[in-house]
């Protein structure tokens, strides 16, 4: 069994505007300190077969056509066994 | 069985010894867990039943009642509706709770084979200032929102109220109303020896396991302590369900079915069986599950959200399976109906239970104890006297203007789909919501409504009012009420003082509704709603429906034209009781709930219906919470593109200024027309015995109110619209 | 003529769609299931608004993968007249039969209600009963409608008059003041280059009756059944 | 300069429809061998102090009380060096 962990988030220059108000209800919470905060998708998905490599291909593959809209996304993944 | 066993989920010794001797013998953990949900407050109503059968279930139109949601006939038509609470889970988890609340009523609404076609909602909560209510406010608008506009059923109404009794126990109950073709109705039963028993919707998992009657049977101990497991709603699985199961129903080979909501398959398989007069065999193994090894009783009280049980014709299931594989559901035949009336669940062919129907549903009634509590004697005492007067009425008028319990909701209901099946004539922010019915002229006014400072302070007649003001709200916008759901919010019906307020809120509302000719179709019963510190007000929650046989003819609260005369129906009493005016200005919650003459009240009510349907009233608005000032101010600024000022020059009452401008005397509604129209509405007013005053002219951009030829309030349109529209956003968003 | 209405799971705008082509412009009407291919019969294709899949992971995301996006894009390149209101503008955009993006709303809020847009292009099949400048009153319901495209792209679609609706004031000035949700150059609605596929946020069967308040939306049907049936008689 | 990224998912146990509509989608692209798929929320946070202790203690309150709730949801988080 593998699992593949997959970060997507918005391209650096794309305003995150979600972002931005988490920061500013952290901030009413008191927290100090706070710089820039940028809020994505994270997914995880179970693979039941062992091969790294093929696993690789395969969730490359599912980022580019359907996971991530590359205009204003970008992502990264990691596979590791479970 | 080890008490802690059947106490842990919520069954008490005596409760325990019924069932033994229903059985004679032990149950098994399956059938225990069954008995706990079908015996809860939630299911089974043993505490309520007894009081609920005095609600008049007949009235101006054939009703229909009997299954999870009622309504009544219009023509061919049948209007299915129903509100049920969601308080507890929203609680804990604002944003799911009132989404799976949203999902829940319009499974309700759809199982009886009507479309679902309007949502509203009813919701109490703890003062903006915390931050937790703030959080939690947020939270249930952004489920609702978040539901509701998925599943594509326009939310176009509803109510709310601040207050702090609902600090720690807010209140999220929705209504949903449905249509179908009276020949399509569908009804929660299974019968006919061998047909199917198919399941249909999401798979299985182990959430919400005996969360509706441990919920449902406990107040909170600490807050945060009680962590039932919360479901994610599903809206676009709901959807799916909805257009799949209007197909089936379609084909004709549908016997039954039913939703399985609170205590998932127990329910479902028992009440089906029950109201069939027939057994049913299911075999668990059949059920679509998400997660590995479930437990048989984890299975049958699994609240799974959006699953339906359908009775199938023997020989059809398959074509009902194609409909719902279309719509890529799960769908799977779990089991057949039988003769012997008894509902057997095995797994793996292994009878894990076996009981007779009957004995599940017929959960035992309870004569609670009640007593009026003794702080009401010194509350519902007030001395105005002792009440000193504003020196700045209009300052106390923007006041109000900006009471979140006053102030516009736009921001909430701009954030619900209120438009999506292009019905929707009379948009929110209006006394009621109108949907059309295609096809037809006619149409379908809805509101929701309940001053629970008033049931309060006098259950009895506050309930009376809510009832009164949602029938008032519906005439104001030209539809004649024709039936209610409720929605009945109280504290641990085992303290005395919060059950008397129930039976005197449901005496008060089975009378007002025998005398108005309106049946009560359908409700819900939330008990329990109490923090560590205090129980809810109480609050019977009104969801009420009218028609309105021409459509074009629905009328809007806010001023229309310049020039046009104002009329008051009603008059204005010197009272202070229970009003917003008194919390805000003196922050006082005192006196007595405001007099309520049903004569008066009808007469007013078909005077405006009558106004409107003539096609002479411009505009129509009740007075409620903030009186006549705040309903004037209202009608000067709510309209959605321009805001028409007025002139108020013809009172004479002999009272306090600030009683006649914030009093909230009831029975009282302004309506606006031409000059030429005036002695029109006079005579209508005057042949239904209806008080009927000319007290004014709109026009302008200021709002002014004399009393004589004293002048108590004199404000600039902009400066009201700045504190009423903007105020929920600026607390919220800050 | 004939609209096919297309059905994705998820899609709730298509019965009121269906409503105004066949009860208030009196044409035919008929839906297309997302996973049927045949679009022969149909003179204009309309993907409704909606939450195909539930807007879950991204709005359109998971719909343009349908089996009949590929006749559409087939259906397109032949010339057919093909509309995308709200989430069907979303699902166009993800299948790349326009240019750009949709992010979540400026306020981050859900908005539902009546806004004003102005015709910027009055040459389209679409526009044909509006003049340029027009304003119109019409209601948008969505909380991805912020439209993005990146600095070369808006200028593509500028040069050549690819704007068709821009979101304004009741007095036609499309400032920031005038923009609900944040869209780039305030874009309400865009068009492809060859002039047949419309995609806008704002929802015109929603604004076609008067007992619904509006009728800001109605030309637009009306303008793709003159240019049809102007078509047949040619 | 830290800085802190947060995961937070649904519990298991907790129905995931996004997870699920995604791995359908997934599967009708012809992706073979999926398991269960999850979806949740990343959440990168900047802060302008080296302190590492004093961030794990802020950051581990900012979850507990704005950006995850327990009753639905698990969270993990790493902080690094930048
Ligand atoms: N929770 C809600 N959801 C949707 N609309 C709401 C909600 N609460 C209030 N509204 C709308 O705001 C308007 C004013 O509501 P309300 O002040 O309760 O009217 P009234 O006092 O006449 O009953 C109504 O159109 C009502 O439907
Ligand atoms: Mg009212």
């Amino acid at each position: 069994m593998l699992k593949a962990e997959i970060n997507i988030i918005l391209k650096n220059g794309v305003a995150d505007p979600q972002g931005l108000t988490i920061k500013h209800a952290l901030e009413s919470l008191g927290h100090k300190g706070l710089g820039d905060v940028r809020i994505g998708k994270w997914i995880a998905i179970r693979l039941d077969y062992k091969d790294k490599k093929r696993a690789k291909e395969e969730v490359g593959l599912m980022c580019k056509k359907l996971l991530a809209n590359p205009i204003i996304e970008e992502y990264h993944f990691k596979i590791s066994e479970e | 069985m080890k008490p802690d066993a059947y106490r842990s989920l919520g069954l008490s010794d005596k409760e325990y010894r019924d069932i033994l001797k229903i059985l004679g013998r032990k149950p098994t953990e399956t059938e225990l867990a069954m008995f706990s949900v079908e015996w809860s407050e939630h299911c089974g109503y043993p505490r309520s039943r007894k009081w609920l059968k005095l609600l008049p279930k007949t009235g101006r139109y054939k009703t229909l009642i009997g299954e999870d949601a009622g309504g009544i006939l219009l023509g061919d038509l049948a209007i299915i509706f129903k509100m049920e609470s969601h308080n507890h889970p929203s609680q804990v988890e604002p944003k799911q709770g009132a989404a799976t609340g949203v999902g829940g009523i319009i499974r309700d609404i759809f199982t009886a084979g009507a479309r679902p076609v309007a949502l509203l909602d009813s919701l109490r909560f703890g003062p903006l200032d915390k931050a937790y209510n703030k959080y939690i406010f947020r939270g249930v608008v952004e489920g609702i929102q978040s539901y509701g506009n998925c599943v594509g059923v326009p939310t176009v109404g509803g109510d709310i109220y601040f207050d702090n009794s609902y600090t720690g126990n807010c209140l999220v109950n929705a209504m949903c109303i449905g249509i179908a073709r009276k020949d399509k109705l569908m009804r929660a039963r299974a019968y006919g020896p061998g047909n199917a028993i198919i399941y249909a919707g999401s798979s299985t998992g182990r959430d919400g396991i005996g969360g509706c009657s441990i919920l449902a049977s406990n107040e909170f101990k600490e807050g945060e302590e009680k962590r039932p497991t919360v479901q994610i709603g599903d809206p676009f699985t709901e959807k799916c369900l909805i257009e799949a199961t209007m197909e089936a129903v379609n084909t004709g080979y549908v016997v039954g079915i039913k939703d399985m909501g609170a205590a998932g398959l127990t329910c479902c398989t028992s009440e089906m069986a029950e109201a069939g007069g027939s057994g049913m065999d299911i075999e668990l193994q059949a059920v679509p599950r998400r997660e590995k090894d479930m437990r048989p009783w984890e299975l049958m009280m699994s609240e799974s959200q959006e699953r339906m049980l359908l009775c199938v014709r023997k020989g059809k299931e398959e074509r009902i399976k194609k409909i719902f594989r279309k719509w890529d559901l799960n769908v799977s035949v779990i089991g057949r109906v039988t003769k012997d009336g008894m509902v057997t669940i095995r797994d793996n062919g292994e009878i894990v239970s076996r009981l007779n129907a009957r004995s599940l549903t017929g959960a035992p009634v309870y004569d609670m104890p009640d007593k009026k509590p003794a702080y009401l004697k010194e509350l519902n005492r007030l001395d105005l006297k002792n009440i000193p007067e504003p020196k700045d009425n209009n300052r106390i008028l923007l006041k109000l203007l900006a009471a979140p319990s006053i102030a516009s909701k736009a921001w909430v209901y701009e954030q619900y789909d209120h438009m999506v099946q292009t019905n929707t004539v009379l948009l929110p922010g209006s006394d009621a919501a109108v949907i059309r019915l295609k096809g037809t002229k006619k149409g379908i006014a809805a509101t929701t409504d309940c001053n629970s400072r008033y049931c309060f302070l006098n259950p009895y007649r506050g309930a009376q009012i809510a009832v009164a003001e949602a029938a008032r709200n519906l005439a104001c916008s030209g539809a004649r009420p024709a039936a209610v759901t409720d929605c009945l919010n109280f504290g641990n019906p085992e303290k005395p003082e919060s059950f008397w307020q129930f039976k005197k809120c449901v005496e008060g509302l089975s009378d007002i509704c025998r005398s108005f000719r309106i049946a009560v179709v359908s409700g819900n019963v939330s008990l329990y709603n109490e923090s560590p510190r205090f129980a809810i007000n109480p609050t019977p929650a009104i969801g009420m429906i009218g028609i309105i046989n021409d459509v074009d003819k629905a009328c809007r609260q806010n001023f229309k034209k310049e020039g046009d005369a104002v009329i008051l129906l009603g008059f204005c009493l010197e009272e202070l009781g229970a009003s917003e005016y008194l919390l805000q200005a003196h922050n006082l919650t005192k006196g007595d709930a405001p007099r309520l003459d049903l004569k008066l009240e009808k007469a007013v009510q078909e005077t405006a219906m009558a106004a409107i349907e003539k096609g002479l009233a411009h505009s129509a608005h009740d007075c409620s919470e903030g009186g006549l000032a705040v309903a004037l101010a209202e009608c000067c600024i709510s309209g959605k593109d321009k805001m028409i000022g007025v002139n108020i020059d013809n009172l004479n009452y002999n009272m306090r200024p600030d009683a006649l401008l914030f009093g909230e005397s009831q029975s009282r509604i302004i309506i606006t027309c031409d000059k030429v129209s005036v002695e029109k509405i006079r005579k209508i007013a005057l042949g239904l015995k209806a008080p009927f005053s000319v007290i004014g002219k709109t026009g302008g951009r200021v709002l002014r109110i004399l009393n004589g030829i004293e002048e108590l309030v004199y404000l600039p349109l902009e400066d009201m619209r700045e504190e009423w529209g903007g105020s929920l956003k600026r607390r919220i968003e800050g | 003529m004939k609209f096919g209405i297309v059905v994705f799971p998820g899609s709730n705008c298509d019965q009121d769609c269906f409503y105004v082509a066949r009860e208030v412009l009196g044409q035919q009407a008929g839906y297309i299931w997302h996973k049927d291919t045949d679009l022969n019969r149909f003179d204009c294709i309309v993907l409704p608004g909606g939450f195909s899949y539930g807007d879950y992971l991204r709005t359109g995301a998971i719909a343009r993968f349908s089996p009949v996006m590929n006749s559409i894009i087939g259906f397109a390149k032949r010339g057919g007249t093909v509309i995308g209101i709200c989430n069907g503008f979303q699902i166009l955009l993800e299948a790349g039969l326009l240019p750009g993006v949709m992010m979540r709303n400026r306020d981050l809020h859900f908005i539902c209600r009546h806004v004003y847009i102005k015709t910027e292009n009055d040459q389209t099949r679409f526009t044909g009963l509006y003049n340029a400048g027009d304003i119109l009153s019409i209601p948008i319901a969505h909380n991805e409608g912020k439209y993005y495209v990146d600095a070369r792209g808006l200028k593509e679609l500028r040069d050549n008059n690819r704007i068709v609706f821009r979101y304004c004031s009741v007095s036609g000035d499309t400032d920031e003041r005038s923009n609900p949700n944040g869209a780039l150059d305030n874009i309400a609605g865009i068009i492809n280059k060859k002039g047949n596929i419309l995609g806008m946020m704002p929802h015109p069967e929603r604004s076609s009756e008067k007992a619904l308040g509006s009728m800001g939306g109605y030309p637009i049907f009306r303008s793709i059944v003159n240019w049809v049936k102007k078509g047949k008689r040619q």
